[in-house]
């Protein structure tokens, strides 16, 4: 065995007297991808920034252990090396990227100055060698017309793009260690697959070792040659992925795992079904559709468009075609899932149906009434019978009311009855002790948070719940459990649900049937086994593809991978798109004959 | 060049509203300006003949269109208690009132920005309550108060700088800065305050955000972390807070260039009040308020030169 | 209510407590010609037994004045704040939570009131109205208003594009209920903050308006009538100005205090 | 208070060196050197000049220094008797009808003319022409007509007898000779025929005056006056401590046992500047009884009120004439105080203790006058009146109180206007220009109007002591004192003896020198 490039030993970091990382031990060999996993809070960015110093910046201390990085002239304990020292090895010895690509880079500076001052920090180069090696970094992470991004700003740059020039950035000095801190959370699927499969060829080409940290386990599957998995502060188990995957140990990487949702493995099932999570004693019960589906919800050339604003009298001068020419039809007590990648329209289609916002033309049918054509004052009622769960449990709740008094006051709204007897059951009903009535929304965590928001939802029970990225800022296992809450009510009380999601794997998981969304417009709708199973569209395939799967088994990254950048949908205003054409390739499976996706 | 002239179009606008707030305001201020004219040698008739030689027995609206037709064919009118032509004597005040808000704002930002960035680096530590106490104890005392300190100490006890007075810049330059240096550091004590505050927390912010780490995970060193990565990023909100407090620092020469016998606009202004000396109250404000906004335009059009988010299309 | 007991919220609440206290009950305590009773003998004196903080031009006691002046600069600060209040709030939180033309109407308004600096819009309403008590209040109010609309108007929009204000309307939630309920609570904060700052700000403001003579009226005591009757006599006794000064300052400084530390107890993320 | 007691005061108050007559004391002063020329004197004034035009400019400020640029055709010697000045000498025909002044020949405008008996004409046609808003105006009321029978001669014919036309015409500008058409010029640029020409104004900051060689008494020894203008007392005292400013006007009233115990400086003080008195609306129905007045005036110590405002820099009195005019009236005294017969005369008319209210109107023009309300007030209210005090402008006072007369009680002080007529009738005739208080006497006017027609000098003067007595026990007004008028200067600036004019407000550079030059 060779000598570890880094070796971790009892490290304890904390910040202001919480203690962050209790006692963390590992080493990371040479040319190898070590994967640190966990949830929030488990402590394993603390530890990656532990291993640059960086936490002090943060108000963390380094209480304990030695973080041991082989140099020629023998291992250095990087728990007390100076700060010169420090600078010294950073960027050159070990680079890191981290999870914003929005944020990394600094918006006042040019991406050639961003390149460049690391270099000619730790290296002596004069200004044009230092631009050459960064034309040659800009090209060495597949970043088209690199003389030209040299002299732009950071937000002329797509998200993708960022993430590579900051990979680029860490790159400059061919460090050893390459310290990737979360860095596709924040991407979209299609960018995810690039970014993992660029590091991965960087990795194989340099031979540089890498500490990458996520979440994701279905990322861990694809990248990683060893696994470390954290939970609060700890390391709970360490081994190769194979190992990690097949046969876990620690009780709570099982818990994970079976957390996880897996693309694919709900093919040849006939209906949704809740995860099957580490305690539950009985078997998930599959949701079966009815045998006569009967439409709740019934959406017909749904268009909605959003002013750009500009000019000396603010008038419009073109729009954003958020949302064009949508049709789409949920039935009683089943799962719709609107899926598709960031600014593809799907939220903002859920937000028109609830005429949050106000769609420019078409109609929507909730239990055969119009919604579009409902008066301000009539679209109040009509808001009884479709409600909705937002994404961010954070911001969705009211910081300064009770939680007995969010569940009441919709109630309140429509001249409900017995309302603290309602909320008392709602409680029960999401699974949430009573005695929280009378807390504040801080006091929860984000899964009892997203419960109340459901509950809320359930308070005047509506028909139809649209769930817009419901479960995205949720731990794995939290999201779950909540996934399975969702799924528990739709079987108990025959709810729809429009499903709003980014996500395939959990979207297969929850689905009657899926509509993938593209540009404003729906590309293929379908029932989920022929969505999934038998996609026709390009993109859906393109999609499908780039989702990483959680087993190791199953790469798909051992090539450099490239999607298709998604184009602008922002046109000028008399711009007049075609109305969406569909062929039906199968029962209730139709694919866009003409959209945008060529 | 739209977001300009949208910003000019909306300027002159507003212009347009401040003329007539200022025209309505001064002609129900009571008191009269021949009485102050005459003083207490005055007497029925001959108030009677000045008022009409001055005008002021013809309708409001009269009055206003003169005025604003004035105003815009630079032809301002002459102050009625003094007797001087108003476009000059502003054009002159001007000149001096500008010498102590840029010195004093220079003063404020010289002194905010590396106590903001102290506070900021050691947030929540005792450098940062030192930092603030003093930024704090520099707002909470009147800016007279300071001024009057300022004029025992440097002028009378240490004899290092003229007590009071205006020297025109073109004449003397160094005489000129000597003579605005105490008011202007009267007015930068307090506005310091403000701007340390608002160093502190906008730099605070900016170094808790993703692309500071990335530049120390580069390896640079906490020098130009701090005062080129992220200083370039304070610098923007820095300054539309500057540019607002320009407001504040026209509302408080009226005191400071009264004190210090600083013949600016403020002092103008305040002589004006006094004398009920309609037209130049009315020129007077007019320009405080123009100059005030068109600050904050130039700030806001610096702002988008310094930041290249903000495109000037 | 734990970032009360940080050394700035001891600090900082202990002196708006105690400057309160001073307002509040000086007056009951103090009979009030204790401050205007002169000593001819004692002019402009420093410290003795019988002015243990010294004399002012007509030999009339600085701390009973200072003490008595405590009343009447935190009334007319308070008051002025008050009505700032009263009428900024209805115009930010509709301006903001509406938007549209109203936003629009009422910012532009208050764009170009924000253009008159605050002190020459005090003096000028002054001049206008003639100096008295009620009138500096008014002053000082109307000038504080369009800051407080702004910053109200700045925050009720930040909060109506809040997921839980999306959330509300969602399940049926009316305007004003949705007003009172929802953008209020949340606006308080800042609010409230704001509110401590200008609070110091207007004790300076009176003073302002005292040094030029349109403030409190003689013989009543206020802080910065006292500092603006020293001006002459700074040099011969500092303390006629200091006194008063170091009040102003005291408070100043315990409501800027207190402000921060409110600003840390309200934010919900801190608790 | 009797006139010797007065004079024995002044003696003390000019401390060294007395000048007999009008009252003025240099401390320091070294009188024997010879003056040289040359030189530029920064003179700290103590208040903003406002319009420059001398006819029609009605603050003593800029008359102060408008003063230096312009001649009157007349002027005042020490004991006040009117003497010709740009004319040589003049008639009052027996009648009291037909003035005839013989002008100078050697009298040089600063625009290099001449003057002659046109320019005189024009000048007082301008000032008696009501549209140029002239302040004195009305002291050509009785003027028929002005004849130039030739150059040197001016013949002024009046309708009625006016027995003051002559000494009005040697006090506040009346009689100031401006060069013919240059009235538009004036508010601008003033030119005149006196030793200083006017170079320029830089607005509210300061006046360059520059020697003029033509000045037909001999020029002036300063080349230059810069006269910067610094209302701020500390902010003056400051700039003469420092050196940078060679003389100050106006030491405030507490800094003045300080300043003369210095021997770094000079002092020059001198009575009177002003006399103050305190003012009750007479149309305010408790005043119109004589016994409220009277109350009031019991409640003050006006001693004390004197040490109080004027930290002793004043001398209290009972009559408003100028000290040492003929026309002061020394055997009036002021009343003591006395609160048991202050409440007694109230309660006779009827006001318990506390039932009147009243609102005392003071400007911060002149903060003494803030103080002395102040402690006014203390006296009042333990007399059984509750008052309060209201605060104004200049701007503010004038309009209520002089122009709509919306006052109860009020405090003023005049500049010393050693001209009877001009006193009396202005201040108590029903019809007065300076009546703001609404004094309407039967009794008192017919005195006033009978002095204006009695040219006999002597009769006519025991008339105006009748009428300070008659005022003084009608208590019409509290009169309280004659304030002193300071200058501190730097050692160097010589002549500082001739700078006061006689009548106690004006200052005049005309022999005053640098001693290093």
């Amino acid at each position: 065995m060779t000598k570890p490039i880094v070796e971790i030993q009892g490290l304890r970091v904390s910040f202001g007297g919480t203690p962050a990382v209790k006692d963390v031990s590992f080493a990371i060999q040479p040319g190898e991808t070590v994967c640190v996993v966990g949830e929030s809070g488990s402590g394993k960015s603390v530890t990656s920034l532990s291993l640059m110093r960086l936490v002090e910046f943060g108000g963390g201390d380094i209480l304990d252990g030695r973080l041991l990085l082989e140099r020629a002239d023998g291992p250095l304990d990087l728990a007390t090396a100076g700060a010169a020292t420090m600078q010294d090895i950073r960027g050159n010895e070990i680079g890191m990227i981290f999870q914003e690509p929005m944020t990394s880079l600094n918006p006042v500076f040019t991406i050639e100055r961003q390149l460049t001052d690391g270099l000619r920090m730790h290296e002596p180069l004069s200004a044009a060698q230092a631009r050459t090696r960064a034309l040659d970094l800009l090209r060495e992470v597949r970043i088209p017309e690199p003389e030209r991004r040299l002299r732009q700003y950071p937000h002329e740059l797509s998200g993708g793009m960022r993430q590579r020039v900051v990979i680029a950035i860490a790159m400059a000095c061919r460090p050893r260690l390459l310290i990737a801190d979360e860095p596709t959370t924040a991407l979209d699927v299609t960018i995810q697959a690039e970014i993992l499969a660029l590091i991965n060829r960087l990795k194989r080409e340099t031979g540089m070792a890498v500490m990458f940290i996520t979440h994701d386990m279905a990322v861990v599957a694809q990248i990683a040659d060893r696994v470390v998995v954290m939970y609060q502060g700890d390391v709970v188990e360490t081994g190769t992925a194979a190992e990690i995957f097949a046969t876990p140990k620690a009780e709570y990487t099982r818990a994970l795992l079976a957390a996880v949702p897996r693309l694919g493995e709900m093919r040849g099932k006939p209906a949704p079904e809740p995860l099957r999570l580490v305690g539950d004693t009985h078997d998930p019960v599959p949701l079966t559709p009815r045998d006569t589906p009967e439409p709740l919800l019934e959406v017909r050339n749904l268009t909605t468009r959003f002013p750009v604003k500009g000019g000396i009298l603010r008038r419009t001068v073109a729009q954003v075609h958020a949302v064009e020419d949508v049709s789409f039809t949920v039935n009683k007590g089943e799962t719709l899932s609107l899926v598709g990648e960031s600014g593809c329209g799907k939220s903002s289609c859920g937000r028109s149906i609830l005429r949050l916002v106000e769609p420019v033309s078409g109609s929507v049918y909730l239990g055969g009434e119009n919604v579009l054509a409902q008066t301000k004052r009539d679209m109040r009622a009509m808001r009884r019978h479709m409600q909705m769960i937002f994404q961010d449990p954070f911001a969705s709740l009211n910081p300064y009311m009770r939680l007995q008094a969010q569940l009441t006051e919709p109630m309140q709204n429509y001249g409900l009855d017995n309302r603290a007897d309602r909320a008392a059951a709602l409680f029960d009903r999401v699974g949430l002790p009573r005695s929280f009535m009378r807390r504040f929304p801080h006091e929860l965590s984000g899964g009892q948070r997203q419960r109340i928001a459901i509950a809320r939802a359930l308070a005047v029970s509506p028909g139809l719940i649209v769930a817009d990225e419901a479960v995205s800022a949720l731990d794995v296992s939290v999201q779950a459990q909540v996934l399975n809450l969702m799924m528990e009510l739709q079987a108990d009380l025959g709810l729809s649900y429009l499903f709003i999601s980014h996500d395939m794997a959990v979207v297969e998981r929850v689905s009657h049937h899926v509509a993938v969304m593209y540009l404003g417009r729906i590309v293929e709708i379908g029932p989920r086994a022929a969505v999934f199973e038998n996609p026709h569209h390009p993109y859906t395939q393109a999609l499908l593809q780039a989702v990483p799967i959680a087993d190791p088994a199953r790469r798909k990254l051992d090539t450099d991978v490239s999607f298709k950048p998604i184009p602008s949908p922002i046109h000028p205003l008399d711009h007049r798109p075609a109305p969406s054409v569909y062929d039906t390739v199968g029962p209730g499976h139709r694919v866009i004959q003409n959209s945008d996706y060529a | 060049m739209h977001y300009i002239a949208n910003r000019l179009l909306s300027v002159a606008f507003t212009l347009l509203l401040i003329s007539l707030i200022t025209f309505l305001v001064t002609n129900i201020l009571p008191g009269d300006v021949a009485m102050v004219i005459m003083g207490t040698q005055s007497n029925p008739e001959a108030l009677a003949g000045l008022r009409e030689s001055l005008g002021l027995n013809d309708p409001l609206i009269a009055q206003y269109g003169r005025w604003i037709t004035g105003i815009l064919t630079g032809d301002w009118g002459r102050s009625l208690v003094f007797k001087e032509a108003i476009g000059p004597l502003i054009a002159d005040k001007v000149v001096a009132s500008a010498l102590i808000v840029v010195m004093s704002m220079c003063i404020a930002l010289a002194a905010a920005i590396p106590l903001g960035i102290w506070a900021a680096v050691h947030r929540d530590k005792w450098q940062d309550n030192a930092a603030s106490t003093t930024a704090l104890f520099g707002v909470s005392l009147p800016d007279f108060f300071w001024g009057i300190m300022l004029i025992l100490l440097f002028a009378r006890y240490l004899g290092w700088l003229p007590s009071s007075g205006f020297v025109h810049p073109a004449d003397d330059f160094v005489a000129a800065v000597r003579h605005a240096f105490l008011p202007s550091l009267a007015l930068g004590l307090g506005l310091m305050a403000h701007l340390t505050r608002m160093t502190r927390s906008t730099m605070s912010s900016i170094l808790s955000q993703e692309f500071i780490r990335v530049a120390r995970a580069k390896g640079l060193t906490e020098r130009t972390v701090i005062w080129r990565y992220a200083l370039a990023n304070a610098i923007g909100p820095v300054m539309t807070v500057a540019g607002l407090q320009v407001g504040y620092l026209f509302g408080s020469i009226i005191v400071i260039e009264s004190l210090f016998n600083f013949t600016g606009m403020g002092w103008l202004t305040y002589q004006a009040l006094l004398n009920r000396d309609i037209p130049l109250i009315q020129s007077t404000v007019f320009v405080i308020a123009a100059v005030v906004m068109l600050t904050n335009l130039v700030v806001d059009l610096l702002y988008a030169a310094v930041d290249p988010r903000i495109k000037l299309p | 209510m734990r970032g009360f007991l940080t050394a700035k919220g001891i600090i900082g609440g202990g002196i708006v407590v105690i400057v309160l206290l001073t307002a509040l009950f000086a007056p009951l305590l103090i009979p009030d010609t204790w401050a205007t009773q002169m000593d001819m003998r004692a002019r402009l004196s420093g410290p003795t037994l019988a002015h243990p903080l010294g004399t002012d031009q007509l030999g009339r006691d600085l701390m009973y004045r200072m003490l008595l002046g405590a009343q009447t600069s935190i009334m007319i600060a308070g008051t002025a704040v008050l009505m700032s209040l009263v009428i900024g709030l209805p115009l930010g939180v509709i301006s903001g939570y509406f938007g549209g033309w109203i936003d629009n109407v009422l910012m532009r308004l208050v764009d170009t009131l924000l253009a008159f600096p605050a002190l020459l819009l005090a003096l000028t309403i002054s001049a206008v109205l003639g100096p008295n008590l009620t009138n500096t209040i008014i002053a000082i109010g109307i000038a504080f208003t369009p800051y407080l609309a702004r910053i109200i108007r700045g925050e009720a929009l930040r909060v109506a594009q809040m997921p839980y204000v999306e959330a509300a309307r969602a399940v049926g939630t009316p305007d004003t209920l949705m007003i009172i309920r929802h953008v209020l609570p949340n606006i308080m904060p800042p609010v409230i903050v704001q509110v401590t700052i200008s609070l110091a700000f207007a004790i300076l403001a009176e003073a302002g308006l005292s040094f030029l003579g349109l403030g409190t009226q003689p013989p009543d005591a206020s802080w910065g009538l006292m500092i603006q009757a020293s001006r002459d006599f700074l040099d011969v006794a500092p303390l006629t100005a200091l006194v008063p000064g170091a009040a102003v300052a005291i408070t100043v400084l315990g409501l800027n205090m207190f402000g921060d530390v409110l600003r840390d107890v309200l934010d919900p993320r801190t608790q | 208070m009797k006139r010797r007691d007065f004079l024995k005061t002044t003696t003390a108050l000019m401390g060294g060196l007395a000048i007999t007559g009008t009252g003025i004391g240099v401390a320091h002063a070294d009188g024997h050197a010879t003056p040289v020329s040359g030189g530029t004197l920064i003179w700290g004034h103590s208040e903003t000049t406002q319009n420059l035009d001398m006819h029609q400019t009605g603050t003593a400020s800029t008359g102060r220094l408008l003063q230096n640029v312009h001649e009157s055709i007349v002027t005042t010697d020490k004991d006040l008797n009117v003497v010709p000045n740009l004319a040589s000498s003049f008639e009052v025909s027996q009648d009291g009808l037909t003035y005839t002044f013989n002008l100078r020949d050697d009298v040089m405008f600063h625009t290099g003319a001449k003057m002659t008996s046109a320019d005189v004409k024009y000048s007082f046609e301008r000032c008696a022409d009501p549209a140029t808003g002239a302040t004195n105006f009305e002291v050509f009321n009785a003027v028929e007509s002005i004849d130039t029978p030739d150059d040197l001669t001016v013949i002024v014919n009046l309708s009625t007898v006016n027995a003051p036309f002559l000494s009005r015409l040697a006090e506040n500008g009346a009689g100031v000779v401006m060069p013919m058409g240059s009235g538009d010029t004036q508010g601008d640029m003033p030119v005149g025929a006196g030793p200083f020409k006017f170079v320029r104004r830089e607005f509210g900051n300061e006046v360059e005056l520059e020697r003029f060689d033509d000045y037909f008494d001999g020029p002036a020894y300063l080349d230059k006056i810069i006269s910067r203008e610094i209302t701020e007392p500390t902010v003056r005292l400051t700039g003469l401590r420092t050196g940078e400013l060679h003389m100050i006007n106006d030491i405030p009233l507490d800094r003045m046992a300080e300043f003369e115990g210095n021997d770094d400086f000079q002092t020059v003080s001198w009575f009177p500047l002003n006399f103050d008195f305190v003012n009750f609306n007479h149309d305010f129905e408790p005043f119109k009884d004589a016994r409220v007045r009277q109350a009031f005036d019991l409640m003050l110590d006006k001693e004390t009120l004197m040490l109080g405002a004027l930290w002793g820099q004043g001398t209290t009195s009972a009559s408003p004439s100028f000290p040492t005019s003929a026309s002061y009236n020394g055997d009036i005294s002021q009343r003591g105080q006395d609160f048991e017969r202050a409440r007694a005369l109230l309660a006779e008319a009827g006001y318990a203790p506390g039932e009147l209210k009243v609102v005392f109107k003071v400007t911060t023009n002149y903060p003494y006058h803030v103080d002395s309300a102040q402690i006014m007030l203390e006296w009042f209210r333990q007399g059984g009146v509750d008052m309060t005090i209201e605060q104004l402008t200049w701007s503010d006072w004038l309009s209520q109180v002089w122009v709509d007369k919306d006052f109860q009680v009020t405090m003023m002080n005049f500049f010393t206007l050693w001209e009877p007529d001009f006193l009396y009738y202005s201040l108590y005739h029903s019809t007065g220009g300076f009546n703001y208080r609404k004094i309407s006497e039967p009794a008192l006017d017919e005195m006033l109007e009978k002095a204006r027609i009695t040219t006999d000098s002597a009769a006519r003067m025991d008339i105006y002591k009748d009428v300070q007595t008659y005022i003084n026990e009608n208590t019409l007004d509290v009169i309280l004192w004659f304030r002193n008028g300071t200058i501190g200067a730097q050692p160097n600036v010589m002549g500082l003896d001739t700078v006061v004019q006689p009548n106690g407000s004006e200052m005049n550079f005309h022999k005053v020198w640098l001693k290093d030059a």
